[in-house]
């Protein structure tokens, strides 16, 4: 019985089903027991011919980055697949359609660009599905059939996944689909002759247990914002966020919830301050270019102390940038916040399962802490599919966190007490005794407006204070590796974090003295963890997906020391394999 | 000095002659200039909560920024001085998650129809059930005498010396247009009409969008209280509050009228809407 | 895709046999949709450009983001494709910085009655001298398929699967109501009309409103090209342009009309009336 | 003849004239060919009882912070006032109305908190007033009066100045003052035993110079603006940068320019940006609260590459905060901008000198390297008034800035032309063969909306490149002292740059091997020479008007070495005195 780690890239134009031949692909494999995880790249145009690209990497080991080299190319159209060759391997396969449709230009056929060692197959997609159904529409479809036929992957149960995924379209659907599957199955049996030695049908697989979930990061946080008892949604659509206002859309309601549309994001983000104060838990969704309206509103959530929980998924930028692209250049903003001193909550899960618990965590803290907390996720985080087991679900502590006056606070009530957490009894309105004014503007404890010196120390003061027991309730930074004399100390957030401990663990692998920090947690950070970990470090590496080291920057504050980087701005997830050579380098600078 | 302390103990004097009135005032002194409107405002809201026997602490009072921002401050309730321009959204949170309050949104001429003019077409369109009180003085009292979206064209202003370029917004129509459920027009200086007013725009299940004129006595010397007092009409028995172009022609007129110029009642409300869609 | 290719291809070869069209079409190839509503209004924008000799380099074309935002990159003059919802405050201080430029500001339902909306009113007050047009297809196309403002009640979207819970605005209603100088309608189905209103609309001096009736032949399966051809009547000959209050009337109508509803020429723009009180 | 330096402050109720009796002090005694330095306090309510101050540090030495301790207080309220005497010398002077009006308790009497030093002068401000003028009104004026005669100060000449302030006003009104202010003097001539020893008389000045002018930051800035050809401001009425639009709305007509008050911040900066494109100068003004509303804009200025300048006068924070207050709390929010990497610049004046130099600096720059230039001064800086040489105006090359395209560039116009310089030759609507469409997208060199890795890259390089040409036209940072082995290098910014400087300077003086820098370009910032200044440094501190350390956190990724802080949020501009009494900790502890 054989490993196998593989990637498979779907390419086509837009409207060719390229990202639906890709998610049937990865839900039929993770069904059968593969550890899959998938990400698509799409135009943010609705239509024309813009360039879609399904990759997963498919293995029956544990994996935590999207892998950079492709093994299987599925050419939908020659001129986009073009540039996807780069990352083929050396002894790679390239499927392409034979008969394909009319080209611009005579160079943009695939199979004028293709290296030598690649392994070609040709299949006549086009014709096959017009022969299955028509139309040209089930080229996708003829191309998972060659696929299941060249690489052993079992035609009925691919046939159930298919139809599974039509279900709710009408028979005739369904059934060009399904044909179209067959008779590329059948064509490439019968056909081609494999060069290759990539077979899924050796495989070992672990069992398939029950729970086992196939779900991406925006399901993921949609899913615990349900499971944490969210009451109001309000957002506002924007890739790559739309899609959690969408599922709350279906969902709250059933749960007696409302999902909000509101008419920009400042509405959104006060919606859902509105509905702290009022004592339910709300959330907003968001981009960078929405994230950048709400600023003011995230300062007034800090200083009126509003619990509000929002979700910033990452996009190229600046500006409306790269809305369809990957990108991890919002940190900057989103640490420093609003004007003035502004201390936030900021969570940065970096796989599907953190995105789960970060935004559990991020009700509960929000909630307690009566503060913002962001939760910051960027464009591959939110679109990437892993199968995962079914996350727990939160405790009953943590879902319902606020802290109330007691009666003797109700007799004299301030609601803004100085307290030594920080943290001030809320009361909510509708409680008799409770009464009070919130405001965005500098108050003393009970809440009328102050701005002498010292009002404004105490309370700033207090407003850090909470810091301190937030740091205190979540687990600290993840450290792998060696705890003394390391020669390269890797530190990451959010996706890259993931990519990162892969490429550790690899690099560990063929005898490189590497160790691995990162905190999902990145305010309050935990200073005391880095420190520690930096002197523990003869370098520092932070990969991250920016073009001026944001987190490298923030961190420099507490390290005190200097920090190499590594940033990638390609619009792609950071390879892993791109941080392991840096750390290969890293190590060979070190031995001269 | 002893001039301002002076106003501050005869209003508080006389008010408290006025039963009801100090159920719905806060401890706090108002920093207001004596003789702005927004003190009779400030009565005829407590008037007619107090009317309506609303318990304190199921009121809710959501402001922007401004003088007209600093109302619930000196309100004897729950409630939250936010941002400039940003009460309407926060208070359609606060509705939204607890249909049990009461809840009020308050800001000036510049709040509202400036920097927060973008929200409201859309709460009226969601019909969301909270009761709007725009503080109009024609100002921007708070930064001290700019131009505000509600400043007669040509007025002279700290921001337009040479007379103000933009011709003003007729809120009323605006309402209208946006298909508000509920609309009236109240003056500081009419505490009994505005009472009357303020009791319907709570009582209405949806939102109620009430526009108050008012001087700003300290920044603008040419709508003064007299000016006032000489300009506005009561709206005639006659007129059908149901008659959405009838209304329109009201705010269209040259004459300013005070009242109810529309209600809808039959229309439900956002939360009244999607039981019904949901439970469909 | 060899489908939508020879589209792109006859509707190239249409074009080009219509004199003049072309001087206004940029080399891009629109991404938008085959059958989408947009191809016609880019179609009559250039053909009134053209019977109006505009020089392509005077023209500055200012978009928000969506489908309709696209437009400048279609066009052959100068364009700056912005911000969601931002395209009105750019557009004005592009005029206001050079006069002798016809500007343009475009974008989608979303981009200027969702976002943007809080602009319409002042750029209105103001009357500054651009022309808007609202690519009005009542849905968010870009984002594929969420409410927009003008989504009709109980309409089904991704975003409200069981039926959009807020009433549209009425785009003509809320214009009139913001005393917009010049405000028409127009459908992307009829050419020519649009042609004749959007050269009322550019020779205008002052603020122009054009609301375009647009079918998203992707994400809006209701409101199709069949269901608008059928739902649209000129405005009567008869209708007095300078008549505000009809103009409210039949902005309120349960039919759609098109044509111009309301024109005032006597008002100065707002550079015009800077000139006036500076020099008074 | 001796040397002067004192503080003067007066106190009171916001309407008693506190505000304008400070004024006409400054105006006078600038007149008289002293330095001022003058700065207010007041409540944001527009009436009521609120506390207002009038400070002001009269010397004949070069003045460079407000002073810290009071030499003579005069007292218009005494509830007020009372906080004030902590700040008042031990031998400080208090002037006081010996007849005040009707206390609200008995134990708000000024007289009652007095320190047994200090030397106490009772007037019967409100009887000399009522006496003048038939009305309590003119107390402040019967208490410069007093003042007059107790200190040396010509009685005409000040007469002359309190006319030249009311010239606008009735008779009646400018009447009641002089006279008001002339009780005051005969009173206290006659009246008062003079305890002290300060007085003016005795002082030698410099010769007053024709064109020496008074005028605080925002003026500075008003004036550089029109100085530098603004076509339009668009702004939004906001503490503390009001004043800018102001005096925009009365000068700009004047010059054919337009000001146009907008609905709201984010069309403030949306027409700036519309004008930038169209080629014409223009600028907004806002602080912390508005400057939120725009980071999405200031992101687009960075994207599509057109000049805009923005002025963010900051005060406490966070949220709506402390209006009336001065901090420096919005420098992560501005350093961080708009979503993505948004390479911005970053100017800070630390004086009403450098407001007008930086203005002049930031239309020069942000429409030669299009791009976004943000002015970040301060409530004090704002409003603290200076009398200033009159500054030199922008030169020829300041003027007109822009690189416009050559024939040959129009052959085939390539806007966005990747360069070395990584500025564009930038046409101008209304050029016939220069048409093209600026996005908020990421673009390739024409202008057309490219997600691909390269282009993006390349782009993301070519913004930053730009910053490299600014640092080379801006002169670089302030070092003053000596260039190796420093003990304590003081680095700092903004209105507290200029009291750190004052400080180094005294701690040199009293034997403290001390060194400054500081740098009105924070963005790019010369990290060569801040490295170079560190290196020469065995402590380096950092003060700064706001909790965290902002300043010190952003210095950190280039200095990789451990900063000292000191942080002040009292919303005072930070005392010279603290930054000095710190150095000198530091200097003993380095000692130890
Ligand atoms: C985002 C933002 N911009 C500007 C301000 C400054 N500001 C405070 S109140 C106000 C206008 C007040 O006018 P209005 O709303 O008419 O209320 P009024 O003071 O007249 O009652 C302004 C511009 C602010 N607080 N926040
Ligand atoms: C600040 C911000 N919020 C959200 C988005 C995402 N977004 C882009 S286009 C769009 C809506 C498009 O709808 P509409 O304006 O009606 O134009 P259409 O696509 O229908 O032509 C949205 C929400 C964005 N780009 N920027
Ligand atoms: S400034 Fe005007 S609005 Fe504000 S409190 Fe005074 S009178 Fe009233
Ligand atoms: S999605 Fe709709 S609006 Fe957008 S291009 Fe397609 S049809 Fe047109
Ligand atoms: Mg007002
Ligand atoms: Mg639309």
């Amino acid at each position: 019985m054989a490993d196998i780690d593989i990637v498979i890239e779907i390419c086509g134009s837009a409207g060719e089903g390229t990202i639906s031949a890709g998610e049937i692909l990865s839900r039929h494999m993770s069904s059968l027991g593969f550890e899959i995880m998938s990400f698509d790249s799409y135009p943010s145009e609705i239509r024309g011919f813009g360039k879609c690209v399904a990759h997963s990497r498919i293995s029956n080991q544990q994996i935590l980055s999207p892998g950079k080299y492709t093994d299987i190319l599925v050419v939908l159209n020659d001129s986009h697949s073009i540039p996807q060759l780069h990352a083929v391997r050396e002894n790679g396969v390239v499927i392409y359609d034979s008969q394909p449709p009319a080209y611009h230009e005579e160079d943009k056929s695939i199979a004028g660009w293709m290296a030598p060692g690649m392994i070609a197959y040709g299949i006549p997609l086009h014709s096959l599905a017009n022969k299955a159904a028509g139309s040209a529409r089930g080229r996708n479809m003829v191309a998972l059939g060659a696929m299941a036929a060249l690489f052993g992957i079992d035609e009925e149960g691919f046939k159930t996944s298919i139809m599974k995924r039509y279900a709710t379209k009408k028979q005739v659907v369904i059934d060009s689909n399904v044909n179209s599957f067959e008779e590329g199955y059948v064509w490439a049996k019968k056909n081609v002759q494999k060069l290759d030695h990539l077979t899924f049908s050796k495989v070992k697989l672990r069992k398939v247990t029950q729970n086992r979930i196939i779900i991406n990061g925006n399901q993921a946080v949609a899913q615990a914002a349900l499971d944490s008892g969210i009451k109001l949604f309000a957002g506002y659509p924007i890739t790559p966020a739309t899609k959690i206002m969408e599922i709350m859309g279906k969902e709250l309601p059933k749960r007696g919830g409302i999902m909000l549309q509101t008419e920009d994001e400042l509405s959104a983000i006060g919606n859902v301050i509105g509905a702290g104060f009022a004592g339910k838990r709300a959330m907003t969704a968001t981009s960078g270019p929405g994230f950048t309206l709400m600023t003011e509103m995230t300062g007034l959530a800090v200083m009126a102390e509003v619990p509000a929980v929002v979700v910033n998924s990452q996009r190229g930028g600046p500006s409306t940038g790269l809305p369809t692209k990957t990108e991890q250049s919002d940190l900057s903003l989103v640490l420093a916040g609003g004007s003035g001193d502004s201390p936030r909550i900021v969570l940065a899960p970096s796989t599907v399962e953190e995105c789960y618990e970060s935004t559990c965590l991020a009700f509960y803290l929000a909630e307690k802490y009566q503060t913002l907390a962001v939760l910051l996720l960027d464009f591959f985080l939110s679109n990437s599919i892993r199968n995962i087991d079914e996350p727990s679900l939160p405790d009953k502590k943590m879902l319902s966190a606020n802290i109330s006056p007691s009666k003797t606070d109700l007799k004299d009530y301030r609601r803004f007490q100085l307290t030594e957490s920080g943290i001030s009894p809320r009361a909510l309105p509708g409680t008799p005794l409770g009464m009070f004014v919130a405001t965005g503007l500098e108050h003393n404890e009970r809440g009328k407006p102050a701005y002498d010196s010292k009002t404004h120390l105490e309370m700033t003061e207090k407003r850090y204070r909470k810091l301190d027991g937030i740091l205190k309730e979540v687990s600290p930074p993840t450290w792998d590796g060696p705890k003394a004399n390391v020669d390269i100390g890797v530190i990451s957030w959010g996706s890259t974090a993931a990519s990162a401990h892969e490429a550790v663990l690899k690099a560990r692998k063929v005898g490189v003295n590497a160790a691995f920090m990162s905190s999902m947690l990145l305010v309050p950070l935990n200073v005391d963890h880095f420190v520690k970990f930096s002197a523990a470090c003869k370098t520092i590496l932070v990969p991250e997906l920016n073009y001026s080291g944001q987190f490298a920057a923030h961190l420099a504050q507490y390290l005190n020391r200097p920090i190499e980087k590594l940033n990638r701005i390609t619009g792609l997830p950071m390879p892993s394999e791109d941080i392991f050579e840096k750390i290969m380098e890293i190590a060979d600078t070190q031995k001269r | 000095m002893d001039h301002i302390e002076r106003f501050y103990i005869d209003e508080k004097l006389a008010d408290i002659k006025k039963d009801g009135f100090l159920n719905y005032r806060s401890k706090e002194l108002p920093t207001w200039c004596p003789g702005c409107g927004y003190f009779g405002i400030t009565q005829a809201i407590a008037k007619a909560c107090n009317a309506l026997s609303l318990p304190n602490e199921n009121i809710c009072v959501v402001s922007g920024i401004g003088c007209a921002g600093r109302y619930p401050i000196f309100m004897k309730a729950y409630g939250f001085h936010t941002l400039h321009g940003r009460s309407v959204p926060i208070a359609s949170g606060i509705k939204l998650a607890n249909e049990d309050l009461t809840v009020f949104a308050v800001g000036g001429d510049g709040d509202m129809l400036g920097i927060g003019g973008g929200h409201l077409p859309h709460i009226a369109r969601k019909n969301i059930d909270i009761t709007l009180f725009l503080f109009d003085n024609m100002i921007y009292g708070l930064t001290k005498g700019q131009s505000s979206a509600t400043t007669p064209l040509g007025q002279k202003t700290n921001s337009h010396t040479k007379g103000n370029p933009d011709s003003p917004l007729k809120p009323i129509s605006l309402a209208l247009a946006y298909d508000a459920s509920f609309v009236a027009r109240g003056f500081a200086g009419d505490l009994d009409g505005m009472q009357d007013i303020f009791m319907k725009a709570i009582r209405h299940k949806g939102f109620s969008f009430v526009h108050l004129i008012t001087p700003c006595v300290t920044f603008d010397k040419v709508n003064t209280w007299d000016v006032m007092r000489n300009g506005y009409h009561p709206i005639h028995e006659s007129h059908d509050v149901t008659d959405r172009i009838a209304a329109m022609r009201l705010a269209e007129d040259q004459r300013f009228f005070l009242g109810v110029f529309y209600q809808d009642e039959k229309r439900p409300s956002y939360q009244e809407y999607l039981r019904q869609i949901h439970s469909a």
